[in-house]
């Protein structure tokens, strides 16, 4: 044997590379949620990841089929349950556009205000997440504190806490009493201070940005070849947002900006979605503001309920409210796709109807369904720790994914 | 979408695809257009790379079965987000075997979305890299998205029918 | 709930002898009342209950006055199985799992409609009920329940720990109720 | 009163005890009361809850054991200077130039590590 060479080379050399297997699997504290990937690691760095879903799979579109219109609401806000007001009135807007309802102008400026507060809590939780995520414990607490104060104007509105079921098929079951009015005030005024603190917290902190500035990038081209759409996409610099593109319940009325990110790392989405949380503030000043008189529904009794004292004095109500309750109200055959600006991008509702009382197929648009399937080629080469941060950075909710 | 971005759209799929158009109607805000099934893949790479169309972005796509036409469709939807077009091709398969090509190669995105129609109509995808079911057990043999298909699991003793007065 | 004199509350302690300066009460007590007010939960949350638990574990409502502040996520450590959320019949072999890799003595609190009884999602994917798999304790109705509901979940898990036998995990009629399960 | 300088250490010596007792009665009590089930499946190795895949067991990167190892060295360096900054003052000049002496034999041997390459991460 040649004594200059040493022997560990040859050792070394005749064995081949072993990889480690890490399953950060669906029982995890880091995924947020569940989903499982099997991580080949080389030590500290990923090599490979296979994502596996489906965990929590409650086959949405085979139910969608055996319900009635109004009794689906109640499924769409058990999909993103972050923000459910927002998938409700998706919903509602989609059957809408389907019957062609004229929807009264302050039914249009009442969803944008409750649809910003719910982009208000989705944005809250996910960069409070983003912080845990980090080690910056105490922000969550702070921000989880806000999001029950608009748990509060949820109760107001629609009586429930997290999975809203708010407003009917043209509009909203009673008109928003005083006191709801009471506490968005409040929360108008009180949110911004708690923002601006939790950002002095983290925006300009060492560690953060350490941790955060160009981990698990995305380019535009493979965002857009992955489609994503919402914050991830405009955090990667491409400015499309449905509220923009394709203007619904009269957002063309209100001023405001799309925040753009550059290159699509973390820092990137939390930075957007920190700007996207004060534009949508502005957004619900300017809609009280402008606020219309009128009704809080569409005149339209054969889909929303009459109310009670007109259901006992004319046949009409009668008849048409035995219909609703019965869910016997038959829809004309027709297909559409509607689709709004979730909380983490565009959620459509693509609805064929046969004329019966149950939609013949409801096909959903699940924006972390899509664009989470680019999630290994994100953290190909990272280190684990950034993998972790990059997953509850692209705010991918379970049960928006395995709908 | 105005009357002259559907005849630009019809002309330029006419342009290499002549004959391959069924139908085209407007259905709300969206055009459709009705495809014969074989040449869906080389059409959706042409309106991706003509100037006159491109449409670089996959909105969704999605599987619909027709029980009394004995065929399952297969929906694409299209975004051209540079001039915010939309436009939706639909294509019928038999139901005996429902093959169609991948979209893999033209849109990444295709791949969960392809898989997770396999997992509920059981449309095979030539040439897709892992076709196995997404969101359902492995083990399920049969495709729950199909109209035959009841809703509820058969398995469960405590809800029996009676109970529902069914 | 006596007070004392200086107005503290003092919370019911178990019945013993009581003497100048020392008291005697049973083994069992002691360790149901020790046991009680330290309980480990792991949150198995799925979905739309496990933000609901994130809530009671947040400031407002705040769980940790229970004395369950610290969560194990991992089964060796844990107590309590809170199972929150949707389970799947894909996610059903997982559970089994980690509740069978519990440590002794262990408790299942089955909080909102989805874990208890399938909820409303009565479809070909999803387990109804997780009594199906694991033996489970305390049901907390809801969908999602409230974090009021979710704490009188544990207080009534608390009662049941407080007056459990030492020996009830090593009795016959366990062992039989666990096999049942398949759970040897 | 020759056995004084003994006798001071009882006290510690009965703390230490209590200390070493009181650990041991706990282990011993919740070994004895806690009810046990060493079932096959509960001695499997638990990984988010789906049957692990692959060994531990492999060899990894070098650059981890040798980061390890170096901080231990480094550590143990520093308990030796607690004694020396206690008494400060006593100790005058002369300690401190023995002290600086001994800092710099360390060093010495952290720049031979440095240029050695040991401590370069990202290879």
């Amino acid at each position: 044997m040649d004594v200059k060479e040493p022997v560990t080379d040859q050792f070394y050399q005749a064995q081949e590379k072993q990889y480690s297997y890490l399953n950060l699997g669906p029982t995890h504290p880091a995924t947020h949620g569940i989903f499982q990937n099997v991580l080949k690691m080389d030590g500290e760095v990923i090599v490979e990841a296979t994502p596996t879903i489906g965990y929590i799979h409650r086959a949405f579109e085979k139910l969608a089929e055996r319900r009635p219109y109004n009794q689906i609401t109640p499924i769409t806000d058990r999909m993103n349950y972050c923000s459910a007001p927002i998938n409700n009135i998706g919903w509602h807007l989609t059957v809408e556009k389907l019957l062609g309802i004229e929807i009264p102008k302050r039914v249009q400026y009442l969803r944008v205000i409750i649809m910003e507060l719910a982009r208000i809590t989705d944005h809250l939780i996910c960069n409070a997440v983003i912080a845990v995520d980090t080690g910056a414990l105490t922000g969550f607490v702070y921000m989880f504190q806000q999001r029950e104060l608009v748990y509060e104007i949820y109760e107001e509105i629609c009586g429930a806490r997290l999975t809203s079921n708010v407003g009917r098929i043209g509009g909203f079951e009673r008109e928003w009493p005083e006191k709801a009015w009471e506490k968005i005030h409040k929360f108008l005024k009180e949110f911004p201070v708690v923002l601006k603190e939790f950002e002095n917290l983290l925006n300009r902190n060492r560690i953060f940005m350490d941790r955060t500035i160009n981990v698990g990038g995305i380019s535009a081209e493979m965002a857009l070849s992955y489609s994503f759409s919402g914050v991830n996409l405009r955090a990667a610099g491409v400015d499309y947002d449905v509220r923009v593109a394709k203007p619904y319940s009269s957002y063309e009325d209100f001023k405001f900006i799309i925040p753009v990110g550059k290159s699509g790392d973390v820092y990137d989405r939390f930075m957007v979605r920190q700007e996207e949380m004060r534009q949508s503030l502005s957004i619900i000043k300017q809609a009280i503001e402008k606020l219309p008189e009128g009704p809080h529904h569409a005149k339209v009794p054969e889909f929303y309920l009459p109310p009670k004292e007109e259901v006992y004095n004319n046949m009409e109500a009668l008849i048409y409210h035995f219909k609703i309750v019965m869910g016997e109200t038959d829809v004309p055959k027709r297909e559409v796709y509607h689709c709004v600006e979730g909380g983490n991008g565009e959620l459509g509702f693509y609805l064929i109807s046969d004329g019966g009382r149950t939609p013949f197929r409801l096909h959903m648009r699940r924006p972390c369904f899509i664009y989470y399937q680019a999630y290994p080629e994100m953290i190909k080469g990272s280190m684990l720790s950034d993998a972790i941060l990059t997953m509850s950075s692209m705010n991918v909710i379970a049960g928006e994914l395995d709908a | 979408m105005e009357l002259d971005d559907q005849e630009k759209i019809i002309a330029v799929i006419n342009e290499k695809f002549d004959g391959e158009i069924l139908q085209t109607e407007m259905l709300y805000d969206f055009f459709t257009i009705t495809l014969k099934k074989d040449r869906i893949v080389p059409i959706i790479r042409h309106l991706y790379d003509h100037p006159d169309t491109k449409f670089q972005y996959l909105t969704t796509m999605c599987g619909i079965h027709f029980p009394d036409l004995n065929q399952i469709a297969m929906m694409y939807q299209l975004h051209n987000m540079v001039s915010n077009l939309r436009i939706r091709l639909k294509i019928y398969l038999p139901i005996e075997n429902p093959t169609v090509p991948t979209l893999t190669t033209v849109f990444p995105a295709a791949n969960w979305m392809e898989r997770e129609t396999f997992d509920f109509y059981g449309v095979i995808f030539e040439g897709h890299p892992n076709l196995k079911r997404i969101l359902n057990v492995e083990e399920m043999t049969i495709f729950p998205l199909r109209k035959e298909y009841p809703l509820e699991d058969q398995v469960r003793e405590d809800k029996n029918d009676s109970m529902f007065g069914r | 709930m006596e007070t004392l004199a200086n107005g503290i509350k003092v919370g019911e302690r178990p019945e013993g002898i009581e003497g100048h300066g020392f008291f005697a009460t049973s083994l069992e007590k002691v360790v149901g009342m020790a046991r009680k007010n330290s309980i480990w939960p792991l949150p198995f949350a799925t979905s739309c209950c496990g933000i609901e638990f994130m809530a009671t574990m947040g400031a407002h409502y705040d769980l940790a006055r229970f004395g369950s502040e610290r969560l194990s996520f991992s089964p060796r450590q844990a107590d309590l199985l809170m199972v929150m959320g949707t389970i799947a019949k894909k996610m059903g072999p997982v559970l089994k799992q980690v509740y069978e890799q519990m440590a002794e003595p262990r408790w299942v609190l089955s909080v909102g409609a989805c874990a208890s009884s399938g909820g409303i999602f009565d479809t070909y994917s999803v387990l109804q009920g997780i009594d199906r798999i694991i033996p489970v304790d305390v049901y907390v109705p809801g969908c999602p329940p409230r974090p009021e509901q979710i704490i009188d979940g544990v207080m009534k898990i608390q009662r049941l720990v407080e007056t459990e036998s030492l020996r009830r995990r090593d009795s016959a009629e366990y062992k039989a109720m666990l096999n049942s399960y398949g759970i040897e | 009163m020759e056995d004084s300088t003994l006798a001071q250490y009882i006290p510690i010596a009965l703390m230490f005890i209590v200390a070493v007792g009181f650990i041991v009665f706990i282990m011993l009590a919740t070994h004895l009361v806690g009810p046990k089930r060493n079932t096959q499946v509960k001695l499997e190795a638990f990984e988010s809850g789906i049957p692990s895949i692959g060994n531990a067991r492999i060899p990894f990167n070098i650059k981890y054991f040798l980061v390890a190892i170096l901080f231990v060295l480094f550590d143990v360096e520093v308990i030796f200077m607690y004694p020396w900054a206690v008494n400060f003052k006593e100790l005058g000049l002369l300690g401190f130039i023995e002290m600086v002496l001994f800092i710099v034999s360390l060093l010495i041997g952290f720049f031979y590590i440095i240029k050695k390459g040991a401590l370069t991460w990202d290879d």
